[in-house]
């Protein structure tokens, strides 16, 4: 018998900390899997956020780095700059890349920084206890919406995807979701594609990942992953939104 | 009782914060002196949770609880974790549902209660916090069940008034199952083992 | 035949896996691992067509499936 | 009316602002003040105030400029990276000389760090982590209801000097649930704000700034703040100094380590031993001159702070005599146990000779 | 004979620290005739940004805050929240909006805040002494771009309106420019208009206007003013973008 | 090779950087440091090094974190508002221990204050502006020559100890023009930087971060940071006396009043005044028992600095005498003239009855 | 025929109304003002509809018309 | 001349820097010891702008100019910032095309030079700034005019150095116009107001 799914590589042994059901573990994996797929582990530097995953560099196999909450970007311009030999990216919940760290995703997308960014998407704080994000839809309850988000007194959901997209110095973006089988494995095509452009010098990708917090969300795993498909899809819709590479 | 310092202790997710919160409510519903005070310490998510709770016939100079006179021990991790620290002739119920292994400490009081079992029976392995909390009082009447059961009331938030029937049954449960098994008898199923549920 | 094997002391019961199987080969156990968790283990092995999709959900990578 | 209730010190303190009249609050979540953005999120609408979940702590504190620009009572509150990020924004506000009320439920840093309580903020509170010559009062609370209190005060503080106060607290402090009532004070005599921006109908404009430009203008501002500054040194001290008369050793320590000494007191006055507490209340201004006359004839001054030394820095200004001055610090997060403050105790009892009964 | 044009009473009778021929008078004197002309003066607060236009509190005629580098959009929410009936404008410049202060600009357009916004662009940091703004253009030499900027180094400048109009919160955008009298008379109207609206409670209005920096952009006034409309229109077009006023 | 040349602080700064081998400079133009920003991003490109105007402040510290945690040399300048928004930053590179140069040409505050020189963060770069238990080392240097050759320090004492290190000026000396040479010295014999996230080749997976949440961890954490500093103080304590000994009166300033004051011991001297000067030059670790040495036997210390009065503590706490400390401090941007330092001798002379030849 | 006032003491030259004015009406003068600036001031007045488009310009608004 | 002292103001935008950075380089090619110090202090675009340049024999302390022993004042709020300081008996060199109204001290030698107007005969009002520079030499020559030329040279960039010859000229022109009007003629000149131009 031949091993036809097995962990990858990249990836320690190790149990996470994660809620069951969290699918911050699923695009981990995905990650890792495109990391030893393109057999980059040697040379990867990635970044973990201040959200949820900011123990990633607990279970990534290979150099991985703390950033302030939201500078993510920041940090990954520093390092690129100095080694533009590495492969850098960045890992970022909602709340650190699209509140507080505003700014510091524009402006890297913006200058084309050629680094890759993977944005896990679960439309809430889950680290700090629930509270609302940038992504969250309306009407959904949270810690601090208790009422439910009001289009009125907290804005609508941003589509980061959509912003980002429209930079000339973005190169890839694309929005994917890990609730099925089928989507997790396009989830890990896109990683892979931000990364080898980034190998191969073509610029700034983007990933951003549909992804549950059944904790805050209040909800079963199972049906949290259905939440997305049902509720969450319609406001960010899935697809590829940009890429220089796709013949027009 | 001038005053008794418990720590409560277990997964997260399995209400040790409600456990805490409950005790204290009802200790200021009986005009004692309380305090409680969360671990949110050290661990986040999927971690091992505690909290620190007093209960006073005076006033408390400090919430920090680090010789506790009993411990209600939800987990394996938990268990090693205070085992230590609980004071001679001190209390320690544990869940036996889920802690596996003996305790080593022979100078206190071990109560084990296989509270994630009874509550799966009960249909909602949930309430494995109010068994294991029944089956404290019945140890230590620091508080009367019946003010635990309004405080219950008093603290659920209404969206879940639903549950407070199951919460009372499972705090009853627990204090059923110790009052039932004489210590003389847990202390030699203890040395084969937890070996209930 | 495929094999499926979990770590289930590891399983946090998330049933992502069992969701995703398509032909109801992971169940959800009746006792609990250490961490008091219903775990989910593979039932109907005879069935398991080591598709691996249990595997590509498992948010705890725990599912290895051979062929 | 007084309301009495079991409450966490993150709630009480939300509380205690609405009851102060506070109808603003801005804040970002972190841990461990999580409480007070989610109580807020509640309260806030109930009460017809606002209640904004800001993008960031930058944004917070500058919202807290704008409403606090207009007159309106507005506060914010984060831990120890999230203040960090405020610094400029509480320059600015103490350059403007805009009243606010800031609070840090301190973790453990540097850095991420962890979310276990701390006091390793004392020298960013008292001696200004942001830039320019500016002060904060600070006030530091030791129970849930002194949190309440003192959030009263801050804001009749900062109305009344016309300045930011920061009430900083180990994460302890705002975790802990102890009963808590609520009193709302007759506010003392504040000052009208007439300098607010609230149009300028039946007035000349008014402008809030902190550029000036004009040859030795901001020197000029500048002493008339340091004038303000003095004038908090002579009236806004607050300490509290227990057994400290006669006494051998005193302790000293504020916010949650403050508790643990004080649990001890008893202990060793039982056995005979003459141990006092000196607890400082205000922070900034500091009660050096208190502080140095309750260690007058004292054998030996043990620090307990949890933090690597900062607090003892400013009792060393005040002793100003290194001889007699012990720390226990602990930095990183971690709750000072009352075992370890006594082995200290113990430690200076023997290598004085100090004498029980 | 009646006066056909005098100096508006919301602009003190003062010289300004300008200098010669810089935009900033100009929107200075638009934004004082609309709060004249909408008959707010004693209910309107402006906020000056850090940048040239700094000192604008010695300048209006009615009462004017300062706010840290970037931040007047934060500022405002904080003032408009507190007191809904006051009429608050946030003045700021390219460095101050679109660089440091890009996250809370969004953020404030994004809920909706009922403030108005004028950017004044003059793709450069005037008040520093001529460095690159988000907005400068491609092949523009500035202070920190000696060889011109590089899209390749510093992306390409950023079209703020367009990204801002984007937002559900927003309800108007207009962008225009001061280069002539009709251009002047056409951004006095969308000054105007975003006022009103928010008068009326309709929301976020946004107005950006093109403005010459001779100094640091090396050129007589005349010429200045003559490269916005060569140059700059093209890279930043003229319109409106955004208007729910509008019957589509 | 050594090149002579006339350039301000500021250039002098950024050559001095490249010359020790820093090829990242990230920063976000700012009054009074903008030539470090304009020298940078001509000079850059020219050595194949990495200029990148950051979005803010924020951004440029952050940018900083990446370079460092690779392993590069990276440094970033502001002035006091700037340096303000970095405090966040830089209690994650102390947490994180990463090796980093910090530049900080201070100007009035608070707030926006002005551009004029000025020395009133010092508080914010001695005693951690950031949160947590953490230090900086901070150079003060006084000439535009000093400020280059402290620039090579710096970089070499971020990498021995692994740590931020600071380098504090006041307006004037990043604006005045002076000749300044540039001699790279033979690197000292630093540690490998094998920490550093380089891709795991041929090793285990290196990681870098602050957050530590095992019980006690961040504790041990912070012992080892609290060591480290211990041997900053140890070793790395920098200073200038001049003519102290058995003096009279004794000066105590950094950064350009140092040179104001430098300029008056002449004059003194040549009247028969027994006079020194004392200049911290590293302002933390602070210089404690050289100025305690330095000021026995002396009638009285004065302070003179550009702020309302922070360096004067330190001098406090060397001193644990306060009736022999006197301070001239002058806050807002403005610079202190001979003339007033002179008329506060004079002041001291008459009270003292201090004897001339 | 209509009426412009300048404020020449505080003209900066940077010669925007007189790039406006469809009539040519101001010039800028041969002399300094105080601040060492050749100041536009209007000239062939007997030409000027009114139209106050030089004052719309002047970034100084330091341009009066009367008509 | 063990140390000269200068301040140098006028109008932002008067070239006020470069006439000072100008000195400090010649004095450096004569091997002196130079300071140069900018007031970018309080003043933004608009304001006044002025530097203070050292050259000395010596080491130089301090760059701080409080006294100076010369200065050159370029537009009218200079003179009222500046005529108090100038030591007694200094030199102050004053544009007398734009300073129109009569310095008040009379222990300091004043010299007038209508250096905007000589600049605009020249053809470009911006080396009005040279020309007072030509002015200042010919009292004090703390440089040679030769050395002030070649530093010219040195740090105008490429791109300007068409203007070398102009700058060059209107140096001449200014020591040339001094020259040319003694001491007495001056005196009796300012005490009806400057009325060249
Ligand atoms: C400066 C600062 N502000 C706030 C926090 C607290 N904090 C930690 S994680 C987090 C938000 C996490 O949300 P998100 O980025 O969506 O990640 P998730 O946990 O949902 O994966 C916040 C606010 C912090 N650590 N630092
Ligand atoms: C925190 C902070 N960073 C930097 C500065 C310096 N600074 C002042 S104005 C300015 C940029 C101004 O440019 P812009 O906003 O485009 O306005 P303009 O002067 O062009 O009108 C900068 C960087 C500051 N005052 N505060
Ligand atoms: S809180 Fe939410 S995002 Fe965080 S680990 Fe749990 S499920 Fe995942
Ligand atoms: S490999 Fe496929 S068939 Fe087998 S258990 Fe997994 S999902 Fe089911
Ligand atoms: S998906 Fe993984 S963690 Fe979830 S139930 Fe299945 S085996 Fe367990
Ligand atoms: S520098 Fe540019 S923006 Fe600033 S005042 Fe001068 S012309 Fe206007
Ligand atoms: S009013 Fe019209 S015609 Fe008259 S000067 Fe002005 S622009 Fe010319
Ligand atoms: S537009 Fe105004 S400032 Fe400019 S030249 Fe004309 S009058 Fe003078
Ligand atoms: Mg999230
Ligand atoms: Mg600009």
């Amino acid at each position: 018998m031949t091993k036809v799914f097995t962990r990858p590589y990249s990836l320690k042994d190790v149990e996470t900390h994660y809620c069951g059901g969290c699918g911050h573990g699923i695009v981990h994996r995905l990650i890792a899997d495109a990391v030893d797929e393109l057999g980059i582990r040697e040379r990867v530097v990635g970044i973990a956020p201040v959200g949820c995953a900011v123990l990633a560099y607990d279970y990534f196999n290979f150099d991985v780095c703390e950033a302030a909450h939201g500078r993510a970007p920041a940090v990954a311009t520093g390092m690129k700059r100095a080694r533009p030999d590495l492969i850098i990216f960045a890992y970022q919940g909602d709340g650190d890349l699209a509140a507080i760290g505003m700014a510091e995703i524009i402006h890297a997308a913006n200058r084309g920084e050629n680094i890759s960014v993977f944005f896990v998407n679960n439309a809430v704080y889950g680290m700090t206890g629930g509270q609302m994000a940038p992504t969250t839809m309306i009407g959904q309850k949270t810690e601090t919406t208790p009422r439910g988000r009001l289009m009125e007194q907290e804005g609508s959901p941003i589509r980061v995807s959509e912003l980002l997209a429209q930079f000339d110095g973005v190169k890839f973006v694309e929005r994917c979701t890990i609730t099925k089988p089928k989507n997790v494995n396009r989830t890990k095509a896109a990683i892979t594609h931000a990364l080898r452009m980034q190998i191969e010098g073509k610029g700034f990708g983007f990933v951003e990942i549909l992804s549950p917090c059944p904790t805050y969300w209040g909800l079963q795993p199972r049906v949290a992953m259905k939440m997305i498909e049902e509720r969450m899809i319609e406001v960010f819709p899935l697809g590829q939104l940009k890429d220089i590479e796709e013949k027009k | 009782m001038a005053e008794e310092r418990i720590i409560i202790a277990g997964f997260g997710g399995q209400g040790i914060m409600f456990m805490g919160k409950l005790l204290c409510y009802a200790g200021m519903m009986e005009d004692r002196h309380v305090t409680y005070m969360p671990s949110y310490g050290a661990e986040v998510r999927g971690g091992t949770a505690y909290c620190n709770v007093i209960i006073s016939s005076e006033e408390i100079p400090s919430p920090v609880v680090s010789d506790p006179t009993a411990a209600i021990i939800m987990n394996m991790p938990s268990l090693a974790k205070f085992e230590a620290a609980v004071v001679k002739k001190g209390l320690m119920v544990v869940n036996s549902s889920l802690v596996t292994r003996a305790a080593k400490r022979k100078d206190i009081e071990l109560i084990p209660v296989p509270a994630t079992s009874i509550a799966d029976r009960l249909g909602n392995t949930r309430v494995a916090n109010m068994v294991a909390l029944g089956g404290f009082l019945a140890k230590r009447a620091v508080v009367d069940i019946a003010t635990v059961t309004a405080a219950i009331q008093e603290i659920l938030p209404a969206s879940r008034s639903h549950l407070i029937e199951v919460n009372r049954q499972a705090i009853a449960e627990g204090k059923i199952y110790v009052e039932a098994h004489s210590s003389a008898a847990i202390w030699s199923k203890l040395t084969r083992g937890f070996g209930f549920a | 035949m495929a094999k499926v094997t979990i770590i289930t002391q590891r399983c946090k019961g998330c049933e992502l896996c069992v969701e995703s199987c398509p032909h109801g080969v992971i169940v959800m156990s009746k006792s609990l691992n250490d961490k008091g968790v219903h775990f989910a283990q593979p039932a109907m092995l005879e069935d398991c067509t080591g598709c691996a999709l249990c595997a590509m959900m498992c948010p705890e990578v725990i599912i290895e499936v051979e062929k | 009316m007084s309301r009495k209730g079991l409450m966490c010190g993150n709630e009480a303190m939300a509380e205690a602002a609405i009851t102060a009249g506070c109808r603003c609050y801005f804040g970002y979540p972190i841990t461990p003040q999580n409480e007070v953005t989610a109580y807020m999120s509640r309260r806030m609408p109930e009460v017809g105030g606002q209640f904004v979940q800001s993008e960031s702590e930058v944004a917070a504190i500058n919202m807290v400029f704008g409403a606090a620009a207009i007159g309106a009572r507005a506060f914010t509150s984060s831990s120890s990276p999230g203040i960090s990020l405020m610094q400029e924004g509480i320059s600015y506000l103490a350059g403007n000389e805009l009243p606010s009320v800031i609070v840090n439920i301190m973790r453990g840093g540097p850095g991420l760090g962890n979310i276990g309580p701390s006091q390793a903020d004392y020298f960013q509170a008292t001696r200004g982590g942001g830039h320019g010559d500016y002060r904060t009062i600070v006030l530091a609370p030791a129970s849930v209801q002194e949190l309440a209190d003192q959030m009263f005060l801050a804001f009749d503080l900062a109305d009344k000097y016309r300045n930011p106060v920061m009430v900083i607290a180990d994460g302890v402090l705002g975790q802990i649930v102890e009963p808590v009532e609520f009193s709302p004070k007759e506010t003392a005599n504040l000052p009208k704000k007439d300098w607010a921006l609230t149009g300028c109908s039946g007035r000349a404009p008014n402008k809030i700034r902190s550029l000036v430009l004009g040859d030795n203008e901001l020197l000029e501002h500048n002493r008339k703040l340091q004038a303000k500054y003095r004038a908090m040194e002579e009236s806004e001290i607050r300490y509290e100094s227990l057994e400290t008369d006669g006494a051998d050793i005193i302790l000293v320590a504020y916010g949650s380590p403050s508790r643990t000494c004080r649990s001890l007191l008893k202990k060793y006055r039982q056995e005979g031993y003459r141990i006092g507490l000196f607890r400082p209340i205000t922070l900034w201004p500091f009660p050096y001159k208190a502080l140095a006359e309750a260690a007058h004839g004292s054998r030996m001054v043990l620090v307990v702070e949890m933090s690597a030394g900062q607090l003892v820095e400013d009792v060393r200004l005040a002793l100003l005599n290194d001889s007699i001055i012990r720390l226990l610090g602990k930095p990183g997060g971690e709750v000072i146990q009352s075992h370890e403050v006594q082995s200290e105790i113990e430690k200076i009892i023997e290598e004085f000779k100090i004498k029980g009964r």
